[in-house]
């Protein structure tokens, strides 16, 4: 497997060969600098790609890692990646606030011959990142939404409420279509929805209003399990046990709960949270002019895009011990 | 009893409460005290006079702790004290009355009374007795009229100066300091504040009294302290019998004529009124209001305190609006409830309450003279710096400001100097009707006597002058014409010299002339 | 202490009613004796809260009309007074620091430090082997400490409050950042979920502490020294420091108490979310000052209100519980929020002008 | 807006160095008329920015030290500029409402509302069509209409400008939302990136437009009636308008003014990020408020300094500069940030004291 972190542990059947050219990729090289800017570490998912992404750094001893203060004001970041230009970093792993707001300073960086990679929100330019590597938010909504159509089976009058992250963001707006399209395939729709903050507050106070709301639910999509936490919360307060929960992201917390399997919380879709440190991993070989160890292109792929499997009862050891703690 | 001051024989005199010796306080940029002395016994009414600036707010603010002086030294009862805090003061039963009211707006009368010393238990206010206790106190001052319970913010000016008086005499007092108390006060209440200052001395209590009216402190003062630019210039003087002329000369340092100036002959009743007031009223406050003033004529208004009289000149300028009747400068009809209306016709107001209305406390002398005349200054928007300072030096000049300089914030001026800069304003505007709400408030008599010529040659050169002022005698000999209120209507209208001070007082007291 | 607001028309207003029927002096006089004492209290008060109940009122109405048994159900109206609880300890404090001339931005970094610190690996070790109230007094002291922080600044610095504030804002989100690494911690101690989240007379634990918290507030406020010096400090600091209350002192309690509130009320998140984190509190500085101030206390000091506060805080919850009940876009709400705030000051002003005296 | 601080102390302090020998009266009154005018001003100016100076270059000599070249290049410099015009724009602009005595927290909103109006895709092919500065013209054209709505509010509606930027800040932000659908809208007009993102002289005109903006605030301010007039409305609104001042009306100018500069701020944004978004200028309103408060402006109102803005402007970009070229933790960098701000501002009092008259 060329992203081991990505991978759940038994399914790295790579072998010897991985195993030699994993190691050969492994070796010291020249040191690279790297620049990584992300938002806001202001809920665990974000907090989790940051860290991920630093202790991915740590393991190398030829990688520099530069890491600029998380900020929402893309004017900031802007001008971080304009810092990282003129430092000359090697390479810039830049998770952006915003997209296409990012677009115009990573095609400056390179035209200044510093490769970008791109995680997580996608530049509306493909000039602008040597390599992008995404979750898959819509893909995220269907595999929600598909779970829901087969645990509901024939119930076609089926409640399904929908908690969503930051509702300005376009990947809450992805996840809310994929989920909407999936459901749609067997006759669901969603009934309520609201949004939260990403935040374990704004998910308890959310979800409260939410089940007051919709006195009778039978499933309920949260986007986020960091303010998953909190809908938990919520629902314990409300003592509602009526309904299946499905998390999204893959927080330790939320796959322990499923584990247990005694709550409302029976499965969780996975938003990898290791995209920074792919991003790190990628920025190094691609500085070093390795490729990918299990691929036979010679170059670092353009773009990768991680999957969003659905965790369950059933499979949630084959995922727990790679769910970032929020 | 005169001894000029110098020397004293060391060791208190009998009866003697307070000594203060050499009391410096700096300011940054003024030396505001430069080496006071004062000898205050008990029982006496001991009078402060000075000129405006000369240090005597300061020098009870030092007294009551409120500022820390640089030198000097306080006795109290022929025992040196540091007065490190105003509670400090407070406990030896110095209780002070200061010239700016230090009050809270939004509590009560009572709550204001007993701030810092409210009556709890275990941390609980005791509400009622505390209220019953300042109805009391409003009794024995005269005034059971004032609710204990309303808002201080609500008072008229003068009853927030009861409250003030209330406060210190809540506690044991054994010095009562009041800093020009009978300047939001009229006639009668005056009076009645004597009455209480009585009580106080025959109990023994002694009284430092700072005031700017003579007749009071010939009335009410044992003994005189003149202060003169931070120094004691004289002590002791008795207040009866020192001649004023003697007093002016050390306070000002010059001799003073306190007259008012002559009116001009011949008859201006020919020309055109320059401000026409119809039936103007004031919601629930005064109607009926009609009157005239013509170019170079000067009208005044006196009435009791409350009687109405700011609020008619507030309307006339716009600052309120007007429930009926109609304003008119040189013809033409003012819009309703527009100030900027009022000022572009050239109407200019010096309102009663300077800090609060009149002045930019923060701002430098010259930007408060020009505030109402920027547009003499710019071209396309664009100030002349200089040309407005020159033009502002030139008239607080004229008008002797002090200290000098204006670029000092107005807050560290005395208050008849801040009223100075006031009339700076709009003679700087060069007004066609100027209504002057308590002109000489807290203004020294140089400064008075310089200020009513100003008035006289304002009207001499044209313009029609609007008076208010709780002093009859000053209404009587500035104004041409006198109008007398009375809760809200003219009840009087003639010529100053057909009426006299008494005439005045039973128009304003009974409605008619006895 | 300066100006409310250049705009906010200071100057006297003449009274509204007009007797047109002349009254002797002496006679209006007594008129007012008459008036005063309780009867005019009441008057004032409710003319002051007047416009904030029927504001209210007019939003329940909505609710109803909008919700139907959804809203004006008992299980509805107690998750809104819970969600109303947190912010509403906060609110309080709140009152005393603005009644007093002052103002704090930090008060959510504030909860948040509370919380992470309350749920630290440590604190919870230590609340396992003695009692989970330990756990609430680390939270209160934290809460408080980092109100003494402001206050020392404030009173003793000079520095101007919203600077201070702001710098602890800053740092005490960071704090709280580095203490928990930026994880949501579980609570995982024994009792404490049971004794914080249980109901007691079918009202929730956390509905009982906002309304003791209020309660103790309006006591404070309303009725002690401890409050009369608030609005003599807000209202005339110099008159204040004139008349021997020690205005710095009194500065610095005022932020601590602030402080105290913001820990009880990280607690009662704590056991609301059953975690401490870095996150909490977000945004809750504009919250509760808008709260306040919509409750009609002088944002310039000098005067305060605890009911209106809580009146206020109850506004924006419902608010939220009603657009929620009616699956609102968030957007929509935001824009009816704002418009619904101006709409209840307005109404709040009007209906005051005709009441005060 | 309301007051400093109950407890800054307002009451006049001591002169810090007491000279022991006594001055004649009168001698230090010449003293102060030769000191007056130009050099006095210089004095007073430089005592006021002087710790802002220090701080500025204290941060700079951290910058060399710990960034070496790499802070010191003028690329880098260039960055810091780059990043400090956009809210350098929006505080100049607060720099004008706050000396008026009021306050905006919605300038972050309307930032939002002019960039996502200005790139809406009716705007963008009217841009298309005729010219690019249509766009800019409607940025500024809706800023100043916010402004319009937040002025009149406060002046003529009597709502207090906390309360009315609040809930403009709640409706702008949303109403965004609803216009761009929560989208980002890339902008694709012919010459707009050409004019907007090159640079004139070496210096990027971004730069070049906070300069311009900064200049002309400077002499509104300094050298106008208007200047003249605003710090007269926030120093007493009473006494401003019994000079003759509209004080409604200039209040309201205000607002449209700063209004106007978010429409600035927005154009020079939609610019460097070529889009336009719901999102953009997030918490601006702390980060203006905060830079104007430390450049020494009075919250209370009736003072204000565009240099001292400026300087305040700089000195937090500058910091985050150093903060990325230096690899601190995130966490470290708010309570960094936090302990910084009190420094400067305790500097600053410190040598204003000591300098001031
Ligand atoms: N806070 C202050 N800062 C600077 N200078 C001050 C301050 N207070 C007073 N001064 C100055 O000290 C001097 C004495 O002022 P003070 O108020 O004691 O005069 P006063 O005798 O009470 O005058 P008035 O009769 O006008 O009230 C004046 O020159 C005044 O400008
Ligand atoms: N804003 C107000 N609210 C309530 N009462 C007021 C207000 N302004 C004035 N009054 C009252 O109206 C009456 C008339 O006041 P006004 O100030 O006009 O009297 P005046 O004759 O000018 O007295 P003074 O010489 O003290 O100025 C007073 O009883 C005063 O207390
Ligand atoms: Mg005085
Ligand atoms: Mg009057």
């Amino acid at each position: 497997a060329c992203m081991p972190s990505n991978d759940p542990p038994e399914k790295d059947t790579g072998g010897g060969t991985s195993e030699a050219k994993a190691g050969s990729n492994d070796e010291k090289g020249d040191t690279v600098v790297i620049g990584f800017s992300a938002p806001a570490a202001d809920h665990g998912w974000m907090a989790a790609i940051t860290d991920a992404a630093e202790a991915e750094a740590e393991k190398y001893d030829d990688i520099d890692l530069r890491v600029a203060e998380g900020t929402n004001d893309v004017n900031l970041q802007i001008s971080q990646v304009e810092t990282f230009i003129n430092e000359k970093v090697d390479a810039i792993v830049l998770l952006p606030f915003d997209g296409a707001a990012m677009t115009p300073v990573a095609l400056k960086a390179m035209e200044a011959g510093i490769p970008v990679i791109n995680v997580d929100r996608e530049f509306d330019d493909p000039n602008a990142a040597r390599a992008t590597i995404l979750g898959d938010n819509y893909g995220m909504g269907v595999s929600a939404g598909q779970y829901v159509c087969s645990e509901a089976g024939d119930n076609s009058d089926a409640v399904v409420a929908e908690i969503a992250g930051i509702d300005s963001l376009p990947l809450t707006q992805d996840r809310s279509k994929g989920f909407a399209d999936a459901l749609k395939k067997c006759g669901l729709k969603v009934n309520n929805r609201v949004a939260a903050e990403f935040t374990v507050e704004s998910g308890e106070k959310v979800a409260s209003n939410l089940l007051q709301a919709a006195p009778k639910i039978d499933f309920l999509w949260n986007h986020d399990d960091d303010q998953g936490v909190g809908v938990l919360a919520a629902i314990e307060n409300a003592g509602r046990d009526e309904f299946t929960m499905i998390g999204g992201a893959g927080s330790r917390n939320a796959m322990d709960a499923i584990k247990s399997g005694d709550g409302v919380l029976k499965a969780t879709v996975i938003y990898p949270s290791t995209q920074g440190a792919d991003g790190i991993r990628t920025a190094r070989l691609l500085v070093q002019q390795k490729a990918m160890s299990d691929l036979v292109e010679n170059e670092v792929p353009r773009s990768i895009q991680l999957f969003a499997p659905v965790v369950t009862e059933e499979n949630v050891d084959d995922y727990i011990d790679a769910a970032f703690a929020s | 009893m005169t001894e000029q001051s110098g020397a004293q024989p060391q060791g208190a005199e009998p009866g003697e409460l307070l000594r203060m010796r050499g009391i410096v306080k700096r300011f940054p940029g003024v030396l505001a005290l430069s080496g006071v002395d004062l000898d205050v016994r008990a029982g006496e009414v001991h009078c402060l006079l000075g000129q405006n600036g000369a240090g005597k707010s300061t020098l009870i603010k030092v007294l009551s702790a409120a500022y820390q002086p640089e030198e000097g030294e306080i006795a109290w009862a022929g025992e040196p004290v540091r007065l490190a805090t105003p509670v400090a003061a407070m406990r030896l039963g110095i209780s002070t009355i200061y010239q700016e009211l230090d009050l809270v707006p939004g509590l009560t009368v009572t709550e204001n009374v007993f701030l810092g010393r409210e009556l709890s238990r275990g941390g609980f206010t005791r509400t009622s007795e505390a209220t019953g206790r300042v109805r009391d106190i409003l009794r024995r001052l005269g005034h059971s009229e004032v609710d204990p319970s309303a808002l201080v913010g609500d008072l008229s000016p003068a009853a927030q100066q009861i409250v003030s008086m209330a406060r210190a005499l809540s506690h044991d007092t054994r010095l009562l300091i009041l800093d020009e108390p009978s300047a939001v006060l009229d006639q009668e209440e005056v009076r009645n504040l004597f009455r209480v200052i009585r009580d106080l001395t025959a109990e023994g209590v002694a009284i430092v009294y700072i005031s700017h009216r003579l007749e009071e402190i010939r009335e009410i003062g044992d003994r005189i302290t003149v202060l003169k630019d931070g120094r004691t210039v004289a002590t002791g003087l008795p207040a009866q019998d020192t001649p004023t002329a003697e007093l002016i000369k050390l306070m000002t340092g010059r001799a003073i004529e306190y007259v008012f100036p002559p009116r001009p002959e011949g008859d201006r009743s020919a020309a055109d009124p320059v401000l026409e007031v119809r039936e103007l009223a004031g919601e629930g406050r005064f109607r009926d209001v009609t009157f005239d003033v013509r170019a170079g004529e000067i009208v005044g208004l006196a009435g009791l305190v409350g009687s109405g009289r700011s609020e008619i000149l507030e309307t006339v300028y716009g600052a309120r609006r007007a429930s009926a009747g109609t304003v008119s400068v040189a013809g033409r009809k003012l819009r309703k409830g527009s100030v900027r209306a009022a000022v572009a016709a050239g109407v200019g107001l010096a309102p009663e309450e300077r800090k609060s209305q009149a002045l930019l406390l923060d701002q430098a002398v010259y930007r408060n003279i020009t505030v109402s005349s920027l547009g003499r200054f710019a071209r396309g928007g664009f100030l002349d710096d200089s040309a407005e300072r020159a033009r502002a030096e030139e008239l607080s000049g004229s008008l002797d400001v002090r200290p000098t300089g204006v670029e000092r914030p107005v807050r560290t001026l005395s208050g008849g100097n801040q009223q100075k800069v006031v009339l700076a304003r709009w003679l700087l505007r060069e007004c066609k009707v100027l209504l002057l709400d308590e002109p000489t408030r807290g203004v020294d008599v140089g400064a008075r006597s310089e200020i009513y010529k100003l008035i006289r040659r304002l009207a001499d050169d044209g313009v029609a002058v609007v008076v208010v002022s709780s002093e009859v005698e000053e209404v009587l000999g500035l104004a041409d014409r006198v109008l007398v209120v009375r809760e809200g209507r003219v009840v009087h209208e003639g010529p100053a010299t057909e009426i006299d001070e008494s005439g005045v007082l039973d128009l304003v007291m009974e409605g008619e002339v006895a | 202490m300066s100006s409310e607001t250049p705009t906010t028309p200071t100057a006297p207003t003449a009274p509204p009613a007009a007797e047109s029927a002349r009254v002797e002096r002496e006679a209006v006089r007594s008129d007012e004796i008459a008036d005063q004492g309780f009867l005019r209290m009441v008057r004032t008060t409710a003319g002051r809260d007047l416009g904030l109940v029927i504001a209210l009122a007019l939003l329940c109405l909505v609710g109803v009309v909008t919700g139907g048994d959804r809203f004006a159900d008992i299980d509805n109206v107690m998750t809104i007074l819970r969600l109303a609880a947190v912010i509403g300890v906060v609110s309080i404090g709140m009152t005393f620091v603005i009644a007093g001339g002052g103002i704090d931005l930090s008060v959510g970094a504030i909860v948040a430090l509370s919380s992470v610190w309350c749920t630290a690996l440590s604190t919870q070790v230590m609340a396992t082997d003695s009692h989970w109230s330990v756990m609430a007094l680390t939270a209160v002291l934290v809460g408080a400490g980092c109100g003494l922080v402001n206050g020392l600044l404030i009173a003793y610095g000079g520095v101007v409050p919203f600077i201070a504030t702001l710098a602890m804002l800053a740092s005490a989100r960071g704090l709280a950042e580095l203490i928990s690494d930026r994880k949501t911690q579980i609570v995982d101690v024994p009792g404490f979920r049971e004794a914080m989240s249980g109901d007691l007379l079918g009202v929730p634990v956390l509905v009982w502490i906002f309304a003791i918290v209020a309660a103790l507030g309006w006591v404070l406020l309303n009725r002690t020294t401890f409050g009369r010096r608030t609005l003599a400090v807000g209202g005339n600091a110099e008159a204040a420091r004139l008349a021997g209350i020690s205005v710095k002192r009194h500065t610095m309690m005022l932020y601590v108490l602030l402080g105290a509130c913001c820990g009880i009320a990280a607690i009662m998140l704590v056991s609301r979310t059953t975690t401490g984190s870095s996150t909490h509190g977000t945004l809750y500085e504009l919250d509760a000052i808008a709260a306040v101030v919509i409750g009609g206390t002088l944002l310039s000091g000098g005067r305060g209100t605890i009911v209106g506060t809580v009146l206020g805080v109850l506004i924006f919850t419902v608010l939220s519980n009603i657009f929620t009940l009616n699956n609102l876009s968030f957007s929509a709400q935001s824009v009816v929020k704002g418009l619904i705030i101006v709409v209840a000051v307005l109404l709040q002003q009007r209906l005051a002008r005709r009441t005060s005296p």
